[in-house]
């Protein structure tokens, strides 16, 4: 290797690092932005639709929850509405048993109940891997689903969960039947929830999750628990999804055991990969293309939507591999590297 | 104790049934890596076709049993070529995406060309009514479906490990640019395997539909049943399989038994308590 | 001067059959030793022992007079026992830069951190960047492990262990499968690593052995048959005996 | 200043409506997914009674805009009655196969303006949650309750209750339980029994064992119902000569043809069976069998869609197709007509239906057809259930 290429190699090292740092910020604003735009946008187009899309941010919460475990860590599981499911009982219970009707203590309630059912699971979830993990996963959430039917004197059993009152948001908003404040209120959770999940993601954290994702064994070697870190992985994702839980609540004002059920969980999961694994974007994309394309197929034709919907995975699965965003991404990184050569 | 004997029996027959509708998916999990969600959408073309032949044509169990599994087969030819072929040694969760798609597709078709009706498959008149054992009597039909397990446990058990086309698939599946060096022409080995599972599943959907009716939410209501069994067992080993469901069977059958309002949590907690003590499932080897 | 790694009677029998037969050996900062042996000789076995993947029947095993059979992989990592890999295992989506800066958090117990990225610590990328620069990765910094050569890859699992800052290095056949033109990077990174770390390198290659360690040590059917200087080990009778056979004239009368 | 937005685009939205031509009624149910079946009839019971009566009411015309909803899940029920209400500015909302999809969207309907017929959750207390919600359907409390009286009066006195672990189950054991109990009857066991029960043998050996006289059984129609009637005669129960009591949902039209001779001598109580001998019956079926297109499928949704359209219909008659929910469910307080299933009437207490209540027993016609055949009527039943829930 001659001095020349070297130091061109070195140089464009160098600025690859510079860009990375500034790509942080960049992304994150990006990212915000992205989200502002979609919201405003969804308000402007579907003003008549705002509890649709307060349901999207709902379940985007849910997926994003996912993703934390499934696309960063590789825990593979069709158990994650268990921890949607907990945090939305625990907000609906405050309200309905407790009278607290705050929106942001129910929300806090919320994921504070989603990160302790994070961690319950968590800690079973991880006593095996791969296939028989995932059965575990289904065994907990059927668990979960079967314990809040038979809590029915707390949960309302089958019959849902009523009699949550929601007293303004601040003191100020009331929630009113077009969801404008559910939707703003989802909205700004969602940013604040995408904004922490930024910074985690990218932390030493945050790599670590993804250095066990790839393996395990090389993570025990360099001297970290891989057990430890999914625990801990485990209880931010509960937080994410009990956040979700909440807000979903929150908005209906009624919760039942499909928040905690296995279609739940699988839902979440096609709508994960669909959008991509291992990417927050991945993961809003997937739940908004899925959310948004159910609703049109299923309006357009109630009785037979759900072969379309069938055909747009397999449709997914053949030409976009990695997921909508993932695939998207690797083209656009693609065609920078190809103008990349090319440039002198 | 005819108590005990007679839970005994009920479990044995419910888990045999278990056995021959997911013993197939244990064969494309295990031994083609494949997460296929779309096993019970098999199992319940199998029944419909079966219903078909033998109710509407009238033309008989044995028949409409094997025009089940050939014309199953004949359906599932073009989806192998055509999707699962693309998804050979893929993610895992590609895969997912993938079969639940195929899922959704089959349900949703299914519910169109046969109507959200319960199909019934009349039964061969030997196999309607009960036979005594002394101590109660047991529908003919549980004999048979205990029968079929066992046939189906022995042959497969045979086709795996001592026949020829046995030994391809094995090596096929332990190292697949090896096998092909040495002349076995993978992509047939793995056709037939999943021939052969589709066909076992269609078989068992037919067996099974005293069970499990069948309607055209089938495929996505039981999937849970199968992938839990087969991941007891161990994706891939047929004596897995076979403990597993026994093992599921009788906690199922005596949990409805004793406590009928917990025997959901009986299930699940037993799937728990075995997983955690056999990671990889009973029979499950170190990878 | 006190041994910074001692194994003390190690047994291991998985049932009947003895596969660590009462090794002890004890190792001073500083020193440079091969431990080899005919296929079959437990080499792995004794590694996974020592590194505590495997719990030993009997026997013990010491880092800086500090008894660790109890404690696990993990612990014995933190303690300054670090292993490298005889078939690299690193993470094919991330960097040269990534793994250290890992590797580095993890020493410096800030791996665990819920904020921040290495990339902007100076202190973090201080010492990223010496490993990269001293190994010749600093080019590859940021580009995909899977897009880099296989030789390059060994020098990054070498980089790794380094960041650890060790003071006991378990060298796992640190130039195997590495092509002919790239083995000499390797061996030059084996010659500059820290003089006061004790090396233990396990390897076949018998040039490498004979360039690299100062003591040779020969296991074989479990045991130890050989602790000595490189010098004797082709003379001794019960080495030529262990090897004769299965590794006929390969590489020892070289 | 953003309220005062709000405020001016509600009032955009609900005015919009009221001279409209085009009376919007908005129907959720199960069109898909495994209770697919009882959206159908839902649609063929609103396509029936448009067939029948036209879709003019006066100058206005009556659209229908249908929603999904596979199986129950409040939260999509809400946004889709909120997209109803705001978007589609549906004036009725209608429908409602699970309870709990009812329950979300009943807080948002005085806001709205809109009233609910629901066609057939068959909760009671969700007629508590709000004074717009009109219900022709039944309750599991409402057709639970005769049985028990045929049970006693057949000289049955102990009796096993086996029901499906979910709301209606546990409705249809204390409804039973409670009348049963108050003719006189035991209650030997009470099991209630996991919803996704596939084998039911050892629920046989449990009634076996029990040592009762009769079962009460309540299974939500599909699949199980077939697999526990095969497995009570499988199990020798039916010979044995146990008695076999269930509400109508166990033996409804579409699963009979699966049930075949399994079913035959169910003894059980409902407000509908499509065999009801009457002309506005015989009208129903014919035009309803046409909307569905295959006799077999249809089922009781149907006849509770039929005559939710009909109290719709009042509705907007009253309201002269403006909106106004409050005087459209008052208009319809005490409505009485003769339905397909016979004599009914809306309670002007809890807006629900009364109506009788049928004993009817599976038989098979002369053309080998299978059809729950009435043999004795418990006139003007009311909803014994709200009374319960308090």
């Amino acid at each position: 290797m001659t001095e020349k290429t070297n130091s061109t190699l070195t140089a464009s090292a160098e600025t690859t690092r510079n860009r990375l740092r500034a790509g942080f910020i960049s992304r994150d604003l990006y990212g915000v932005a992205a989200i502002v735009i979609v919201a405003a946008a969804g308000y402007v187009l579907f003003p008549d639709n705002l509890a649709l899309l307060t349901r999207i941010i709902a379940i985007a919460l849910l997926v994003l929850s996912l993703d934390l475990v499934t696309g960063y860590c590789g825990v593979a599981t069709l158990g994650q509405a268990a921890l949607f499911g907990s945090g939305a009982y625990a907000a609906g219970i405050l309200s309905a048993h407790y009278g607290i009707n705050d929106p942001l203590l129910m929300t806090l309630g919320g994921i504070i109940a989603g990160a302790v059912a994070g961690l319950v699971c968590g800690i079973v979830m991880l006593r095996a891997h791969g296939l028989p993990q995932l059965v575990l996963s289904i065994a907990l959430v059927y668990l979960f689903h079967e314990f809040a039917n038979k809590a029915s004197s707390w949960t309302g059993g089958s019959d849902g969960l009523s009699g949550i009152v929601l007293d303004p948001l601040f003191g100020l908003y009331e929630f009113d039947l077009f969801g404008h404040t559910a939707y703003f209120f989802g909205v700004i959770l969602l940013l604040i929830v995408f904004a922490l999940l930024r910074i985690v993601v990218r932390s030493p954290f945050g790599m670590l999750c993804r250095g066990i994702k790839e393996d395990p064994v090389r993570i025990r070697a360099i001297g970290a628990s891989p057990h430890k870190a999914l625990i801990k992985m485990y209880i931010i994702s509960g937080a994410v999804a009990g956040t979700g839980g909440a807000l979903s609540a929150i908005s209906t004002q009624v919760v039942a055991l499909d928040a905690l059920s296995f279609t739940q969980s699988a839902e979440a999961l096609v709508m994960l990969v669909l959008g991509g694994t291992g990417s927050l974007f991945g993961a809003l994309v997937g739940t908004l293309v899925f959310m948004l394309f159910e609703d049109f197929v299923s309006a357009a034709n109630p009785f037979h939507w759900l072969t379309m919907v069938g055909a747009l995975l397999i449709v997914v699965v053949l030409f976009a591999p990695k997921g909508i965003f993932g695939t998207v991404q690797d083209l656009l990184s693609a065609r920078r590297n190809r103008t990349g050569e090319t440039r002198p | 104790m005819q108590t005990v004997f007679s839970i005994a029996v009920d479990a044995l027959a419910y888990g045999m049934v278990l056995f021959v509708i997911s013993i197939g998916l244990s064969v494309t999990m295990g031994l083609m890596r494949v997460v296929n969600l779309a096993h019970g959408g098999f199992a319940m073309i199998g029944g419909y076709i079966a219903s078909y032949v033998a109710r509407d044509l009238a033309l008989g169990y044995g028949l409409a049993l094997i025009a089940a599994v050939v014309f199953t087969i004949l359906i599932a030819i073009p989806i192998e070529r055509l999707l699962y072929r693309r998804i050979y040694g893929q993610p895992e969760l590609t895969q997912v995406l993938m079969t639940i798609g195929i899922t959704f597709c089959i349900i949703g078709i299914a519910n169109f060309v046969m109507g959200p009706t319960l199909k019934t498959i009349p039964l061969a008149p030997a196999l309607q009514g009960s036979a005594d054992l002394g101590f109660r009597t047991i529908p003919v039909h549980r004999l048979f479906a205990i029968a079929c397990g066992l046939a189906v446990a022995l042959g497969l058990w045979y086709a795996i490990e001592k026949t020829n086309f046995g030994i391809k698939l094995r090596a096929s599946v332990d190292n697949a640019a090896m096998a092909a060096a040495l002349g076995v022409r993978t992509e047939i080995v793995y056709a037939v395997s999943f021939a052969a599972a589709v066909g076992l599943a269609a078989f068992g959907g037919v067996v099974g539909s005293e069970f499990l009716p069948v309607e055209p939410y089938y495929a996505l209501r039981y999937m849970v049943t199968f992938l839990v069994v087969v991941s007891v067992g161990g994706a891939g080993s047929i004596p897995g399989a076979l403990a597993a469901c026994l093992l599921l069977g009788a906690i199922d059958t005596t949990g409805r038994y004793l406590m009928p309002e917990f025997g959901e949590f009986f299930f699940y907690l037993a799937v728990i308590a075995i997983i955690c003590v056999f990671p990889r499932g009973l029979a499950g080897r170190a990878k | 001067m006190s041994a910074v790694f001692e194994v003390i009677n190690l047994k291991k029998a998985f049932g009947g059959l003895v596969v660590t037969n009462d090794v002890s050996l004890s190792m001073m900062a500083g020193d440079r030793v091969a431990l080899i042996g005919p296929n079959g000789a437990g080499k792995t076995t004794f590694v996974n022992l020592v590194t505590g993947a495997l719990k030993p029947s009997s026997g013990e095993v010491r880092l800086r007079n500090e008894p660790v059979t109890r404690i696990g992989p993990t612990g014995r990592v933190q303690r300054g026992l670090v292993r490298s890999f005889q078939v690299t295992r690193l993470f094919q989506c991330m960097t040269p830069a990534e793994h250290l800066g890992l590797a580095v958090l993890q020493r410096t117990g800030k791996s665990a951190q819920l904020h921040g990225n290495f990339l902007t610590r100076p202190a973090v990328m201080e010492e990223v960047d010496d490993l990269l620069e001293r190994l010749g990765l600093y080019a590859l910094a940021h580009r995909k492990v899977r897009e880099i050569a296989y030789g390059q890859q060994r020098l990054l699992e070498l980089a790794i262990a380094l960041a650890l800052k060790p003071s006991v290095l378990l060298l796992d056949e640190p130039a195997a499968g590495v092509p002919q033109s790239d083995t000499g990077r390797i061996e030059d990174a084996l010659a500059n690593l820290p003089a006061d770390l004790a090396v233990l390198m396990i390897e076949h290659d018998m040039d490498l052995v004979f360039r690299f360690a100062k003591r040779v040590i020969v296991l074989a059917t479990g045991t130890i048959i050989f602790d000595g200087l490189p010098a004797d080990v082709t003379k001794d009778a019960r080495v030529r005996e262990a090897y004769l056979g299965s590794y006929a004239n390969a590489g020892l009368n070289a | 200043m953003k309220k005062a937005a709000i405020a001016a685009f509600a009032v955009m939205a609900l005015c919009g409506t009221a001279s409209a031509d085009v009376i919007k009624v908005g129907v959720v149910g199960p069109f898909s997914g495994p209770f697919a079946l009882q959206g159908k009839n839902f649609k063929a019971g609103i396509d029936a009674y448009i067939a029948l009566h036209g879709s003019k009411i006066g100058d206005d015309t009556v659209e229908i805009v249908y929603r999904d909803i596979p199986t129950a899940d409040p939260a999509q029920s809400k946004a889709l009655g909120q997209e109803l209400i705001v978007k589609e500015k549906v004036q009725y909302l209608a429908g409602f196969y699970f309870t709990p999809d009812a329950m979300a969207v009943t807080p948002i309907l005085k806001q709205g303006n809109v009233p609910m017929v629901i066609m057939n959750a068959a909760t009671s207390a969700i007629m508590k949650t709000s004074p717009l919600v009109v219900r022709t359907s039944f309750t599991t409390w409402q057709t639970s309750t005769p049985i028990a009286k045929v049970a006693s009066d057949a000289g049955v006195k102990k009796i096993i209750s086996v029901v499906s672990d979910y709301g209606p189950g546990v409705d249809a054991e204390n409804a039973f339980k409670k009348a049963f109990e108050a003719a006189g009857g035991q209650i030997v066991e009470a099991i209630r029994m996991p919803l996704s029960t596939n084998d039911f043998s050892p629920i046989m050996q449990r009634i076996k064992d029990s040592g009762a006289e009769g079962v009460f059984a309540f299974l939500p129609s599909g699949p199980t119902t077939l697999g526990f009637v095969k497995a009570f005669n499988d199990n020798g129960l039916k010979a044995g000569g146990t008695k076999f009591y269930a509400p109508g949902d166990l033996t409804q039209e579409s699963d009979l043809p699966a049930l075949g001779d399994a079913a035959l001598g169910i003894q059980t109580t409902f407000h509908y069976a499509v065999s009801h001998d009457s002309p506005e019956n015989k009208a129903f079926v014919e035009a309803a069998t046409k909307a569905i297109g295959n006799a077999a499928e249809l089922s009781f949704p149907s006849v509770g869609a039929f005559d939710g359209m009909h109290v719709i219909y009042k509705m907007i008659e009253a309201t002269g197709g403006e909106q106004d929910a409050q005087k459209a469910v008052d208009a319809v307080k005490g409505l009485a007509w003769t339905s397909p299933r016979g004599p009914v009437s809306i309670d002007p207490e809890s807006r629900h239906i009364t109506q009788n209540i049928y004993l009817r027993e599976v038989a098979k016609g002369s053309d080998g057809k299978y059809f729950n055949k009435e043999v004795q009527t418990f006139e003007k039943q009311g909803d014994p259930g709200l009374a319960a829930a308090k």
